[in-house]
């Protein structure tokens, strides 16, 4: 059983390794990622949202509607400890 | 209004959520109405959605007002609005039936179950209508946290199943993540339409392809597709009755959308089809799973335990329709999101039921049953053949398309595989109801011995929806033709 | 050569990062060493995700004269890519959130059975 | 000639679904009510049936669609000749059964009287979809309707033997609709359509071998139900059903869909000419002559009288498909008459088996020595019907077996012949002993030797159908223009060619 484990994660690991061989060198400038859609945030952050810092304003503007999400799982996890974890006062246990 | 019904799907029981607490610690006894409404709203919406797509196409609903490829844009097509529709019935049926079995099983613990049942379905129905990959990532972390508290709150050993789950899922939800970041790295983008623009170009990168694995990986995790169903049997088995009805059908369905967003609109279906052998090893994959779970099932003598197992089977037929990418395979698949939604859910919603009346589920205990619940049990004959396939109802739909998409690829094993499903499943559903119909009587001594049962039917909250969506499945089987030609036949990718 | 390794190596090490978690997550008997694996792959993804946003010679995403400095243009080269944070900020929320629940659940079944191991529950539960 | 569009099929079908669920609800509460129901809804079915008549016997098709199932496929009634003869004979025979039934069940005090009538009026409702369905996807549907309505009736009596007779019947017929599922779906897949044409409409689709694959697996589908040799097994066991239910079930309307299904797909699918051209129909002749020859000699061997006939009646399932197999004009005029006289005829001496087990719980051939006595009304049906059966004038089963004799000599095929004449003789042999040893052996002690017969809701409906044996033999057309009927479907077909 630890071999097979052992094998999968071995395995798992060379899949990504052998996928970083195509990928843009560390700290590129020029890769795609820098390129594609976040030159926007960079220069029209104070034009479009009037926020200084870039990471305030695609967190809080661009795409506010993940931080809804984020602030969702967080809502859900509590609601879920208190479901999992709320002690009975009366009855039994 | 209707320009935000998009939105509105997934808001309303988002805000409804916030509220429940409050509510409940007012009045207990309103959660209950308020998710029902709150759910009827999100029904109501995803209806209007469909409609607009049909009549007017694709709508693209922008965040916030920034365009797609900066903000999170909702893109919905056919695909979506059709699945949406299918995912706010069957939560706002469970809704409805969850009241008496949350009332018995967890007494104590009815606001939060609301609660965290509604923010269930929110996640649902994030998933199934945003155009965005990471925000994709983020409804599914919602429903899958959701799931992991709902199952946890189950029978004995529910804890224990719950945490494999936690374990797998967050695997599935990671290597998702991942995939998403591996394509973000080589494209710059993050929203799907944007991304099946860039990806042709990259096609021949490892990086794309390792994404795609993964991707696939993690999603078919996320589904318990076969060998990666570990966590599921128990899971499900061991959560409230309300639960399984609610996750059983959806989660699955919702996954398997996924997919088919992913490898037939993110990527170009010529990518997933030709330049990675994908659909034909998932093909097979699936024809194993369908007779695992059918194997598997028959070796069980708890009823829920047994459905769980013809669950992974379904989930089979889901994928294989998926991986034969035709025409005819796809639409089996599209229309078995549907009818596979609604043969789960009333299956579970059944077993809840017979759970809450006799408290047992071992098949060798249901003697007499079709006396004390005659329509619970009719409701369960019907569901039965429609799993086994038998005409007209809407089982033998989908079973229809995908044995004419095995056909018309000649891919006779996996045509071979189908029927033999249905010949097990026949076994697995008449035992059934062999035991709760027959009462065996020894010699000639006709109508000796009539025993007298109690009539005893489940409440009407529990009966209302399992009587409807019964008779949804055979309506639905009569109105096959007319769906597929409505709105599958647009929902399927157009090079096919 | 030199430059391909140079370019890699950091990808590499949060590859070999997830593998220890994915490994302790699916090998490892004891439930909390599973969650620990659990949030040592989730953070390897995260250390990966930030790592795609970094641009060599760039600063952290804050314009530095955001006032008075008005129309002056904006090199994006000077910048580092803001987007893997603000998604990685997202992520840590799941993380956190996971691993709550997990431990939620991990009290439940402590409580139960009185102890983590997965084989005694399961013999337990049995 | 013309196609007419009415409502009539779909209410000849629902006239009977309305009825399954008000016997449903009506239940044990008010049993006189509940039978009302079932008398009702049969004679409004068969009025319904018989008023179609007339139209089609002008050369004209009754056409109904419901709703398009798939592209290409929709859920759609069209009846012609053949199916009009198949749907006059099952709803006709429907309301003397039920009189029949209601005596049985009643004299019997049988339990879960209400399952019993439930489902004989849904089989009955599947049987008149078979029969109008007007492509092969809507007859499969009706087609599995049948097979699982069918299954509570031959549980009924709920012992161990009609459990396991009861599995054995959903495992053969189950598996037979899954090879009928899969030949369908080839076809459609080929051709885009399933439609029924008289004349077929495969030919020219797809390369021989698989039209030939097609052929078998349809043929075997169907088979399983028209209890072909080697696919037969559940019918004898099945037998252990309350006899009306073998009677008009596994005499008429479940056998005789299976039949029907075969004749469809000769005449209907494939097409005389396709036949000729793929050589099948000599190798189907075959096969089914080695039922004809093999039932029969199992038929001699049995003791238990209703096991007998369930042989019987496999042999005689397999004349009416060999009859069509011939091809000829009145080999397929023969086959289609021999549905209905074989019909008239196995149900009357069905109901003779239920009359004597309900007056005297007696099964057995060799126990029934001197019964005529005792019941000579009943006794003198059963000779009719086995006269029938074995061809013998004035009774309706000479016409048919007359014409299929005919349809091997225009075949020219002159082993048929002696199939056909050695398989009556087989008749002969396994019920003239039966007629022999009730009127003329010395009764045993048991047996009263005075006049006292089943009670008359029995003994009249297995009069009424000897005596129309008879008429149909002496006046063909006497009924509803019965052979007319036949002898337009046949036209058709192969004017069709």
């Amino acid at each position: 059983m630890k071999i097979l484990n052992l094998i999968v994660v071995v395995i798992t690991g060379a899949i990504l390794i052998y996928g970083t061989m195509d990928m843009p060198g560390w700290g590129d400038p020029d890769s795609p990622a820098s390129l594609h859609v976040s030159p926007r945030y960079i220069t029209k952050t104070m034009e479009e949202t009037a926020t200084p810092n870039m990471v305030t304003s695609v967190l809080a503007d661009y795409r506010a509607y993940d931080t809804l999400g984020e602030t969702t799982v967080i809502f859900t996890a509590g609601m879920a400890c208190i479901l999992l974890l709320r002690k009975r006062r009366n009855g039994h246990g | 209004m209707i320009e935000q019904a998009p939105v509105l799907i997934v808001v309303i029981p988002l805000i409804f959520a916030f509220i429940t607490p409050l509510i409940g610690w007012w009045r207990k006894e309103l959660c209950y109405p308020w998710i029902i409404l709150s759910l009827t709203l999100s029904t109501f919406c995803s209806v209007i959605t469909l409609l607009t797509v049909i009549n007017t196409g694709v709508i693209h609903y922008h965040l916030g007002g920034w365009l797609p490829p900066w903000g999170i844009e909702y893109a919905v097509d056919y695909l979506n609005a059709f699945v949406l529709v299918i995912v706010s019935f069957t939560s706002l049926t469970v809704a409805v039936y969850s009241k008496k079995s949350v009332e018995l099983e967890l007494p104590e613990k009815t606001i939060y179950f609301y609660t965290v049942f509604l923010l269930q379905a929110t996640g649902f129905f994030g998933i199934i209508v945003t155009g965005d990959m990471f925000n994709l990532y983020v409804f599914l972390e919602i429903a899958s946290l959701a799931g992991y508290a709902l199952i946890a709150v189950g029978e004995e050993g529910a804890p224990m199943a719950s945490f494999r789950y936690v374990i797998m899922g967050t695997i599935g939800a990671s290597f998702y993540l991942l995939g998403v970041g591996y394509l973000y790295m080589t494209t710059g983008s993050l929203n799907m339409a944007d991304l099946a623009r860039l990806l042709p170009d990259l096609y021949g990168s490892k990086v794309v392809l390792v994404a795609f694995t993964f991707l696939i990986v993690g999603v078919a995790t996320k589904m318990a597709l076969f060998p990666l169903h570990g966590w599921l049997p128990d899971a499900y088995e061991k959560a409230p009755s309300s639960v399984s009805a609610l996750l059983a059908p959806l989660m699955t369905k919702v996954s398997a959308y996924v997919m088919i967003r992913i490898m037939f609109t993110v990527f170009k279906p010529y990518f997933s089809i030709e330049m990675l052998p994908v659909t034909t090893i998932l093909s097979w994959i699936a024809a194993a799973a369908i007779l695992y779970g059918a194997v598997m099932a028959l070796a069980q003598t708890d009823l829920k335990r047994m459905l769980v197992y013809v669950l992974l089977s379904e989930v089979g037929y889901l994928v294989l329709g998926i991986g034969l990418a035709n025409k005819n395979g796809l639409t089996g698949t599209i229309l078995h999101i549907m009818n596979d939604a609604c043969m789960m859910v009333a299956l579970f919603m059944i077993v809840g039921a017979i759970v809450y009346r006799c408290g047992n589920r071992e098949i060798s205990q249901f003697r007499n049953l079709h006396r004390r619940m005659p329509f619970t049990m009719a409701a369960f004959v019907i569901v039965g053949l429609s799993v086994v396939g038998i005409p007209p109802t809407c089982g033998f739909f989908s079973k229809w398309y995908l044995i004419l998409g095995a056909v018309d690829t000649s891919q006779w094993v996996l045509a071979g595989v189908l029927v033999l499903s249905s010949l097990l499943n026949a076994i697995l559903f008449f035992r059934v109801i062999e035991y709760a119909y027959i009462e065996p009587r020894g010699g000639h001594d006709n109508g000796g011995e009539s025993l007298a049962v109690v009539r005893e039917e489940a409440p009407l909250t529990m009966l209302i929806p399992i009587i409807s969506v019964t008779a949804g499945i055979v309506l639905l089987g009569l109105l096959s033709g007319r769906i597929v030609s409505t709105v599958i036949q647009f929902a399927i990718p157009a090079c096919f | 050569m030199v430059d391909f390794i140079v370019g890699k190596y950091n990808y590499w090490i949060y590859i070999v990062l997830m593998m220890i978690g994915f490994y302790a997550m699916i090998g490892k008997k004891n439930l909390i060493k599973k969650i620990i694996g659990m949030n040592i792959f989730q953070t390897a993804i995260i250390l990966f995700y930030v790592s795609i946003g970094c641009k060599k010679g760039a600063t952290l995403p804050i314009l530095g004269h955001a006032h008075g400095h008005a129309g002056q243009a904006i090199q994006t080269s000077a910048y580092i890519n803001p987007l893997p944070h603000v998604l990685m900020l997202t992520a840590i929320v799941v993380m956190v959130a996971t691993l709550g629940v997990a431990l939620a659940i991990g009290i439940m079944i402590y409580l139960k059975y009185n102890t983590l191991e997965e084989d005694e529950i399961l013999k337990a539960v049995k | 000639m013309g196609v007419i569009v009415s409502i009539k099929p779909l209410l000849a079908v629902l006239v009977t679904l309305v009825a399954a669920v008000l016997i449903l609800f009506t239940g044990e509460r008010n049993r006189n009510l509940r039978e009302f129901w079932t008398l009702l809804a049969s004679i409004i079915k068969f009025s319904i049936v018989i008023s179609m008549v007339p139209l089609i016997l002008k050369g004209n098709i009754i056409e109904y669609t419901i709703i398009s199932l798939t592209p290409g496929i929709a859920l759609q009634f069209r009846i012609d000749s053949l199916g009009m003869f198949f749907g006059v004979l099952a709803s006709f025979l429907w309301i003397i059964t039920s009189v029949y039934s209601i005596g049985y069940v009643r004299s019997l005090d049988e339990h879960a009287q209400t399952r019993y009538f439930f489902n004989f009026a849904l089989c009955l409702s599947a049987t008149m979809g078979i029969a109008f369905a007007g492509n092969l996807l809507t007859l499969f549907i009706f087609y599995e309707i049948l097979t699982v309505a069918t299954w509570p009736l031959v549980y009924h009596k709920e012992t161990e033997e009609a459990i396991m007779a009861g599995r054995k019947y959903l495992v053969y017929t189950l598996t037979a609709g899954m090879a009928i599922l899969f030949g369908i779906i080839l076809i459609y897949s080929l051709t885009g359509t399933t439609d029924f044409k008289p004349g077929g409409f495969l030919s020219g689709c797809g390369s021989a071998n698989i039209l030939r694959f097609i052929f078998v697996i349809l043929i075997l589908g169907f088979g399983v139900k028209a209890a072909v040799m080697v696919l037969h097994e559940w019918l004898p066991s099945a037998m252990v059903a309350p006899t009306p239910v073998s009677a008009l079930l596994h005499a008429v309307a479940v056998v005789k869909a299976g039949v029907f299904g075969c004749l469809k797909v000769i005449l209907y699918v494939f097409g005389p000419e396709l036949l000729h051209e793929l050589n099948l129909w000599l190798v189907l002749a075959y096969f089914v002559s080695f039922t004809i020859i093999v039932s029969g000699m199992y038929a001699l061997a049995q003791d238990n009288l209703k096991r007998r006939l369930a042989f019987s009646t496999i042999n005689n399932l397999a004349i009416i498909i060999m009859g069509a197999a011939m091809l000829t004009p009145s080999g397929i005029k023969g086959a289609i008459f021999h549905m209905g006289s074989h019909g008239f005829m196995k149900i009357t001496l069905f109901f003779v088996a239920g009359a004597i087990y309900v007056k005297t719980h007696k099964e057995n051939i060799s126990e029934l020595d001197g019964i005529g006595r005792q019941m000579p009304l009943t006794m003198g049906a059963f000779a009719i019907g086995a006269m029938g059966i074995a061809g013998i004038p004035p009774v309706c089963g000479f016409i048919s077996k007359w014409y299929m004799a005919l349809g091997t000599l225009e075949a020219n095929e002159v082993f048929f012949l002696f199939v056909l004449l050695t398989s009556a003789m087989m008749d002969i042999a396994y019920f003239f002993p039966i007629i022999y040893s009730s009127f003329f052996k010395k009764p045993k002690e048991d047996v009263i030797p005075c006049f006292n017969e089943a009670p008359m809701m029995m003994v009249i409906p297995l009069m009424v159908t000897a005596i129309i044996s008879i008429i149909l033999g002496i006046f063909p057309n006497a009924f509803f223009n019965f052979f007319n009927i036949a002898s337009t479907a046949a036209g058709k077909i192969l004017g069709g060619m």
